[in-house]
């Protein structure tokens, strides 16, 4: 018999230097040549979970108050959850360590196979992004960690920027996982000038460690 | 002319994101003795208005809702309409 | 080459640095900074090229490529505006639309031709006799168009696009709108400054005139280019046209990148709260005989020659103007060592003083209220008549140089496109802007201001009132600027004057077409009496620099020749792009975006022909005989396996997922069963077939189930639509991503299955149209069912993406034995036509309803309350023996199969073919048509018209369905 | 010839207070129709109503393209004799016209649109219109400039070329068949707006216009864009129309360097070179219902991306302007054409969306018979209104009906 492998939507060109087994994922925890920033990251084996109830305001989900007004999101002990609209929930786990596993409740769903997912992060991302779409990542309103469902190079993406100062500055986007291919060589073409470069997932915990 | 549309739960986005869904009117009729030419004026007959109407659009690329707003058809312009409920749905996030 | 001044301070070029470029074959020399034109002129070239019509020498008018004088092919891409194209070294230039060369040209002759072409003259010609017509449009087409472009021509270079967002977007890089930006951007709003020329500056830059206090203009540009630098929250992109404003304020351009750029060009689109539009105004052409002969320049033209590009324009000039700046421009280019034969001004009074005092104190010849009314000069000018306005008196002058402008034109395009409005104003006698659009405002010169200091003021008002409009500043601060503004000197009345007193056969208001004030005059005795029916009779603003030329001299003449007393005439709309723009700009970076299935690399390696389906790539074959025969006889007698992962998979969930389902399904769904497959299908208001699919029950109020690969984007909006008045509560979560479909199919299926699995797998335990949740080796969750779509035993087996790859791989290990073999779309489609399952799309079209395709029994009649899509009309049209029905037919005397899209004939059109094979499972042409209900019964013959068929037909005998397999025994075994 | 230059139709003339027919729109199936019922019926006691001037709206806008290979046995005839009418008008009318038949490529991208083809392809060789199905290779030696390689988002598999097929000068057929009309006493009143339909037990009897009040029997309202919603205001009646604004735009203009009517559906675009010389572009339209005419960024983007890839060369040529004009959608492409059913002495003539101009020649024709005659030309019969709410739609698309405009 073969053994059983989980493979990623998303396929990076460059050399891992150290994998990591988890839950029959191959997770690259860093690879040759990432550069001083910025970094593209796949977490698309990290969970994610929609939740769907017309009632959720006396819910909690992994002990976090869920988000109130849509667009807003909470990043609480790894759990990001990101308000859809009315009745609707987006939840990532960012955190990773300790696998998490989906409540019971039926208005959970696992999305995790969904979506393609990477964190964008790093100086001058956000100049990589307007070559990309024409959401408004730098509008001085918004605080972050906000959510925008909107489209990225092209197609629609849940998008949580995490973090919008400077070096740090940073996002998590996911979409449709059979977008994943063209979704990653549009931003890599995009981030060519900047240096962005593939990134292991130390990278990424690393980085949001720090904020 | 560079459509913008005011999205209960996204806010106020590029058009290209949402889809229209015809002119405001009214729920589906009844079934039992719906006649043909009733049928067709529920389905098919638009009143083409040049000017403010009230029309459904579908937040496509985003949030996935349908909702109503007014739009004058002359300019391609929103139009700030008073109705409390809508401030209510924007509140709660739009009717799903 | 001629020497350049290099002492100026408001030169832009390096005389150090030369570049090296080729024109008409030879090698010449320019200097960084030139742009193509300056470098030209600079080697003596006077005639740049031919015009359109008559085939007239063309030179250097304005600078900032306003008409297609100086259009020029450069490095084989026609229409290089050569006044705003800088020079890099190496370039090739050539003449455009000359028959030998700009200097000699065997069409020259044209210009003598012009009584025979006047306005609209070919719509009176060469029709009669009708087959002159076909020749003469041969010819016609030859001696139109000014570039080339060659059919395998393939442009270099490379091309990026950003869009932004920002508080107030500025247009126009000049004093007033440098002011806005500042004033604004001090406000802490982001700020984007778009200026067209490569530096800031605009009607400073180039200017020694005083500012105030002893500081001239160049410096005070200087100064405020310094300033807005140091502000971090202005974006400054210069030499950036703005190409396009429409409403909501969303403003487009484009850029032309420096050497260390990554970029060409790259085009911008900008999302602003507030737009402020300051650019300015050129110079409003004056009209006389022979206006566009090389030796007629522009003031700004003559000025900027000489202190942007250090050479002197001419040797002696003659002036003809009607605004200071051509006063203050000659007496700069005096003191640059140019004689000036004359200045005649077109006003008669209400010059500056101090200017006319140097004038008078360098002696130079001045004349109100003259004009210039014909340049003389075979190919460039040699002489100038000059006469008073009124035409009484005149003389000739000999001159090289005629600096020649009626006054001012606002730019205001940037105002009209987005659907501001202009009004005439007398004073100025200029269109100003009378209704701007929502969150735009205007500044500086467009205003009619001219004071240095009423311009800057302008600038700092609209930088507020863009800061009001993003709830920034309060009225009390405009109030406060509106005032400064108006202490300061107002708008300047201006010459009003359209043509000299002359004629006008060779005064042209139009270059670029060459059209004359004559031809204006012909339109107008037709009845073509406003302006944008004149420019459509004589295509007067038409050419490649659109409406630069003509401008407002089109609706200012035709106000005069009828005589109008006031001026309710407008100008013809100007319409973007505003400046010319290359198309691989506006395409800029085209990303493809499609969706692959996590099979996509395996099936490639195995040999699949990918084809784009919707938003998906797919293997459609897998080889290189599009009958697929192998794949096909191999699903029959053995087995195969498809990759279905395109399929649209959902869940719905809550208390009213059942009711959504009854609204959009026609079946009942209060039916679907646990542990069964349910197919029905979605019908859209008129009752035709837009989707089916599979619907399971997991639980109370929630299923699972699939649509139509091509429906899958639209299923959400679908469900949600048309439950959008009921309120219902339900959550749909779109999984077709999520899971990976391998469609397992042929008589040896359930053994390879088997293989792998290690539940029963008898009929008995897991039997046809069931369902069935099991883990592959305790870790791999399927959802399995076992349909029948190609006919035979087929188990369909969803899996989650990630494990996609490592299920196929078990499956083809196990199937090895038998020789498992992928087959692809087309396969499955002949399969399944074998078996008369339809596709929708191919066996139903637009007008195709539920009924017509044999699908009613799915329908069910009684839950009208439901309100069932669909429902009403299958009720009114059931019955109509009009429709098109689908048949199933075999060809008669074993002819082959008609192709896909022929047509079902008698004396008329009755029907068509929806997919016709030669059938290796049936040996004989099998097929599925939509005809008229008439030819519907069984045994009708069908006469079969297909495309290039002439007289030959292939003739078809209506059967029953389906053709394979009838009782579905192997589908069921 | 040259010289003689009077008003080419007409001096202003005022109103009358009665006329035979009045025709509410100043386009080219008013002025066909106009001139038709002149021409070969003898009527020409008609007032051409225009708000604003003569080929303000569509006629002045379109790019101008003709065509007959429509999809179903209904239009095909119908586009057949429009197509073959142009030569003829030139000569009646003594204008040219400008026809230049150089053949229509449509360009196809997939094997269902192959297939597709096929079908329009035998129609229309069933109705003797020549139309052919050729491949990538035979489409390139049509249109050197012709990407055909894989490596694009559509890849080209064939195409239908369509001989008889080219352009005509669309001002030109304004202006000449004004001319036509006018010199055979039709009066054309610019500048004149109807506001109002005037009927009397159950047929027409009047319009009001902004310059007094018509008496009339007979009106027919073709306006265009307009159409829908004139006769929602005048007449009460709803239309399934949806007006939507669609866009063109031309190149600088180029020596010959495309000889064919090139389109593609998968792009959305289709490109043909003026006898000026542009290229001129468009076909996309904002699914959304709207009068305003205007030009949008995205679009004139996505033509330019469109035409990057299936007409490479182009990428080093200019975009110099773009416009809008109105289409009038319905939910099966095929028009509405109806008379004395909603109303006695009522007929319209709308729902064209972008196929007004190269139907206009036939459908003036046999407009101007359904008038004269008050009985409904065999041609005209399958685009009566009622066929909507008898559940049969025309099939001029093949694609699935929406609910959206967008279809």
């Amino acid at each position: 018999m073969k053994e059983i492998q989980r493979i990623s939507p998303v396929v990076f060109k460059s050399s891992p230097l150290k994998t990591e087994k988890r839950d029959n994922w191959d997770v690259v925890m860093e690879y040759k040549e990432e550069g001083d920033g910025p970094f593209l990251v796949d977490l698309s084996h990290r969970p994610r979970f929609d939740l769907q109830d017309s009632n959720l305001a006396d819910k909690k989900s992994f002990e976090l108050e869920l988000p109130e007004t849509p667009g807003n999101s909470v990043l609480e002990n790894g759990i990001l959850a990101s308000r859809m609209n009315r009745t609707q929930v987006s939840l990532f786990d960012l955190d990773g360590q300790d696998d998490v596993s989906m409540p019971g409740e039926s208005y959970y769903t696992d999305v995790t196979e969904s979506t393609v997912c990477v964190a964008l992060f790093g100086k001058e991302i956000f100049l990589i992004c307007e070559k990309l779409t024409a959401l408004d990542f730098t509008d001085p309103q918004r605080k972050a960690p906000f959510f925008f469902q909107g489209p990225f190079s092209h197609v629609p993406c849940q998008i949580v920027t995490l973090n919008k100062e400077g070096e740090s500055s940073g996002i998590v986007l996911t979409c449709s996982r059979g977008y994943g291919r063209d979704m990653i060589d549009s931003i890599l073409h995009a981030g060519e000038e900047f240096g962005l470069k593939p990134a292991g997932e130390s990278r990424f915990t690393h980085w949001i460690k720090s904020l | 002319m560079a459509l913008t549309i005011t999205c209960p739960i996204c806010g106020k986005r590029n058009g290209y994101e949402f889809k229209f869904g015809g002119e405001e009117k009214g729920p589906r009729p009844d079934e039992k003795d719906l006649t043909p030419e009733a049928w067709c004026e529920y389905v098919h007959m638009n009143k083409c208005v040049a000017g403010v109407q009230e029309e459904w659009w579908f937040h496509k690329d985003g949030c996935g809702s349908w909702f109503k707003i007014h739009r004058d058809t002359t300019t391609n312009l929103e139009k700030e309409v008073k109705d409390e409920n809508r401030v209510q749905k924007a509140k709660s996030g739009g009717q799903k | 080459m001629m020497n350049r001044f290099n002492h100026l301070p408001t030169l832009k070029i390096d005389t150090t640095k030369k570049l090296a470029f080729i024109y008409k074959g030879k090698k010449h020399y320019g200097v960084e900074g030139d742009t193509v034109a300056s470098a030209l002129f600079a080697n003596k070239v006077r005639i740049f090229g031919r015009s359109l019509k008559y085939h007239r020498p063309r030179g250097l008018y304005s600078l900032d490529g306003e008409c297609s004088n100086t259009c020029m092919e450069v490095d084989g891409i026609p229409n290089v505006r050569c006044e705003n194209t800088l020079l890099k070294d190496g370039m090739v230039i050539k003449e455009q639309n000359v028959k030998g060369s700009a200097e000699k040209d065997y069409l020259g002759f044209l210009d003598k031709m012009d009584w025979m072409m006047p306005a609209g003259f070919y719509y009176n010609v060469m029709h009669k006799p009708a087959k002159v017509w076909p020749i003469a449009m041969k010819q016609i087409r030859k001696a139109a168009g000014l570039g080339k472009i060659s059919p395998d021509y393939e442009m270099p270079g490379k091309f990026d696009e950003i869009f932004l967002n920002t508080d107030v977007c500025v247009i126009g890089g000049g004093p007033s709108g440098m002011t806005a930006a500042l004033c604004a951007a001090q406000k802490g709003l982001r700020v984007i400054l778009m200026e067209s020329r490569p530096w800031l500056g605009g009607f400073f830059e180039y200017r020694s005139g005083e500012y105030k206090d002893g500081q001239n203009l160049h410096e005070r540009a200087q100064d405020l280019a310094k300033e807005v630098a140091a502000q971090d929250n202005i974006r400054v992109f210069t030499h950036t046209s703005a190409v396009g404003t429409y409403n909501n304020n969303l403003v487009t351009g484009f850029q032309i990148g420096k050497k260390e750029d990554v970029f060409d060009e790259r085009y911008l689109e900008i999302r602003a709260k507030s737009v402020v539009a300051a650019a300015g105004c050129i110079e409003r052409p004056l009209i006389f005989d022979h206006n566009e002969r090389p030796g007629v320049m522009q003031i700004g033209c003559a000025l900027r020659m000489a202190k942007t590009y250090g050479q002197l324009p001419g040797k002696k000039a003659v002036f003809s103007i009607g605004h200071d700046l051509g006063l203050e421009a000659a007496l700069e280019l005096h003191d640059l060592g140019l004689t000036i034969a004359c200045i005649t001004d077109i006003r008669e009074d209400g010059q500056d003083a101090d200017l006319l005092r140097k004038i008078e104190d360098k002696k130079i010849p001045f004349l109100k209220g003259w004009v210039a009314t014909k340049a003389h000069g075979a190919k460039i000018v040699k002489k100038i008549s000059i006469s008073s306005l009124d035409g009484q008196v005149s003389k000739t002058l000999d001159c090289d140089l005629i600096v020649a402008s009626a006054g001012m034109t606002p730019v205001t395009g940037h105002i009209t496109v987005a659907q501001g409005t202009l009004k005439y104003d007398n004073h100025t006698g200029f269109f100003l802007p009378d209704k701007m659009p929502e969150k735009m405002h205007a500044a500086g010169r467009i205003l009619g201001l001219n004071d240095p200091l009423s311009i800057e003021a302008s600038g700092k008002l609209a930088g507020l009132q863009a800061a009001f409009d993003c709830e920034n500043c309060s009225i009390q601060e405009i109030g406060e600027a509106k005032k400064a503004l108006e202490s300061l000197p107002g708008p300047v009345r201006g010459s009003k004057l359209v043509t000299a007193p002359v004629k006008g056969r060779k005064s042209f208001i139009c270059f670029d077409e060459d059209a004359t004030i004559k031809n204006i005059k012909q339109a107008i005795e037709k009845g073509f009496d406003v302006p944008e029916l004149i420019k459509r009779f004589t295509a007067t603003g038409l050419g490649p620099g659109q409406g630069g030329i003509p401008g407002h001299n089109l609706p200012l003449y035709v106000a005069k020749y009828q005589a109008l007393s006031d001026i309710s005439i407008r100008p013809t709309n100007v319409r973007p792009p505003l400046v010319p723009t290359l198309i691989s700009t506006y395409a800029g970076v085209n990303h493809k975006m499609f969706k692959i299935t996590p099979m996509d690399e395996m099936q490639k390696k195995d040999g699949g022909v990918f084809r784009n389906i919707g938003v998906w790539q797919r293997a459609r074959y897998f080889s290189n005989d599009f009958t697929c025969r192998k794949e096909i006889e191999n699903v029959r007698n053995n087995v195969g396996m498809l990759d279905g992962s395109t399929l649209g998979k959902f869940r719905i969930h809550g208390p009213d997922a059942l009711n959504a389902l009854q609204r959009v399904f026609v079946s009942d769904m209060t039916k679907v069963k646990q542990g069964r497959v349910k197919y029905s299908a979605m019908c859209n208001d008129d009752g035709c077939v837009i989707d089916d699919g599979i619907v399971v029950k997991q639980g109370e109020n929630d299923y699972y189930f699939t649509t139509s690969s091509g429906r899958a984007g639209q299923t959400v909006e679908w469900i949600r639509y048309h439950a959008r008045y009921d309120g219902w509560d339900f959550a749909l979560v779109n999984l077709t991503d999520s899971l990976g479909v391998i469609n397992l199919s042929g008589p040896n299926a359930r053994k390879v299955l088997e293989k792998i699995v290690d539940i029963d797998l008898s009929n008995e335990a897991f039997g046809f149209s069931e369902y069935k949740t099991f883990d592959i080796q305790d870790t791999v969750p399927v959802r399995a069912m076992r349909l029948g779509f190609v006919g035979e035993l087929s188990y369909e087996l969803h899996v989650p993406s990630s494990y996609m790859k490592s299920v196929w791989l078990m499956l083809r290990e196990a199937g090895k034995e038998f020789n498992i073999q992928n087959f692809g779309v087309e396969a499955q489609n002949v399969l399944r036509m074998e078996k008369c399952h339809i596709i929708l799309g191919q066996e139903s079209e637009q007008r195709t309803n539920l009924l017509d395709v044999g699908l009613g029994f799915l329908w069910d009649r009684k839950k009208s309350d439901a309100k069932t899509v669909g429902a009403v009309a299958l009720h009114q049209a059931e019955g109509d023996q009009t429709r098109l029905k689908l048949v199933g037919f075999k060809t008669q005397n074993n002819s082959r199969a008609p192709r896909d899209g022929a047509l079902v004939v008698d004396d008329k059109v009755r029907g068509y073919i929806c997919t016709a094979r030669d059938s290796f499972s049936l040996n004989e042409a099998v097929g599925m048509a939509l005809v008229e209900a008439e030819l519907s019964k069984i045994g009708t013959r069908l006469e079969i018209y297909e495309d290039e068929c002439g007289d030959d037909r292939i003739y078809g005998k209506v059967v029953a369905m389906p053709f394979y397999d009838p009782e579905g025994k192997r589908m069921k075994m | 010839m040259f010289l003689k230059s009077k008003p080419m139709w007409g001096k202003k003339t005022k109103l009358k207070t009665s006329y035979d027919m009045v025709i509410i729109g100043g386009g080219l199936h008013s002025l066909a129709t106009a001139y038709f019922l002149a021409k070969e019926h003898g009527i020409t006691d008609i007032a051409i109503i225009e708000k604003n001037y003569i080929g303000f709206g569509g006629a002045g806008r379109n790019t101008a393209i003709v065509r007959a290979n429509q999809r179903t046995q209904y239009n095909v005839p119908l586009y057949k004799e429009a197509l073959d009418l142009w030569p003829v008008l030139t000569k009646d009318l003594d204008y040219n016209l400008m026809f230049n038949n150089c053949g229509n490529l449509n360009l196809m991208h997939s094997e269902a649109a192959m297939k597709a083809a096929r079908m329009t392809i035998a129609t229309a060789q069933f109705h003797g219109v020549e139309s052919h199905l050729i491949d990538a290779k035979e489409a390139k030696e049509l249109v050197p400039a012709l990407n055909i390689s894989e490596d694009i988002t559509f890849p080209i598999h064939g195409a239908m070329f369509h001989p008889p097929g080219g352009v005509v000068r669309h001002d030109a057929v304004v202006w000449g068949l004004a001319r036509g009309a006018a010199k055979k006493g039709v009066e054309i009143h610019q500048q004149t707006e109807a506001l109002d339909i005037g009927t009397q037990n159950g047929r027409v009897a009047s319009v009001t216009t902004n310059r007094g009040k018509i008496n009339t029997k007979q009106v027919l309202i073709s306006a265009g864009g307009y159409s829908a919603a004139l006769i929602y205001d005048m007449m009460g009646i709803k239309l399934p129309i949806s007006v939507l604004t669609i866009q063109a735009m031309v190149t600088q203009p180029l020596k010959p360097v495309l000889d064919h009517v090139v389109s593609s559906g998968a792009y959305h675009c289709y490109a043909n070179q003026t006898l000026k010389g542009e290229i001129a572009t468009g076909a996309h339209m904002d699914p959304w219902p709207n009068y305003t005419t205007l030009n949008t960024a995205h679009y004139i983007k996505h033509q330019a991306e469109a035409l990057s890839e299936f007409l490479p060369c182009l990428r080093g040529v200019r975009f110099m302007r773009i416009w809008g004009g109105l289409a009038d959608m319905t939910p099966d492409m095929a028009p509405i054409m109806d008379g004395n059913e909603q109303v006695e002495g009522f007929f319209m003539d709308c729902g064209w969306g972008y196929f007004g101009f190269k139907s206009c020649s036939a459908v003036g024709k046999y407009m101007a018979q359904f008038m004269a005659t008050d009985q409904c030309p065999d041609m005209l019969k399958p685009f009566a209104l009622n066929r909507y709410q008898e559940h049969r739609l025309m099939g001029e698309t093949a694609a699935l009906v929406n609910y959206s405009p967008d279809n």
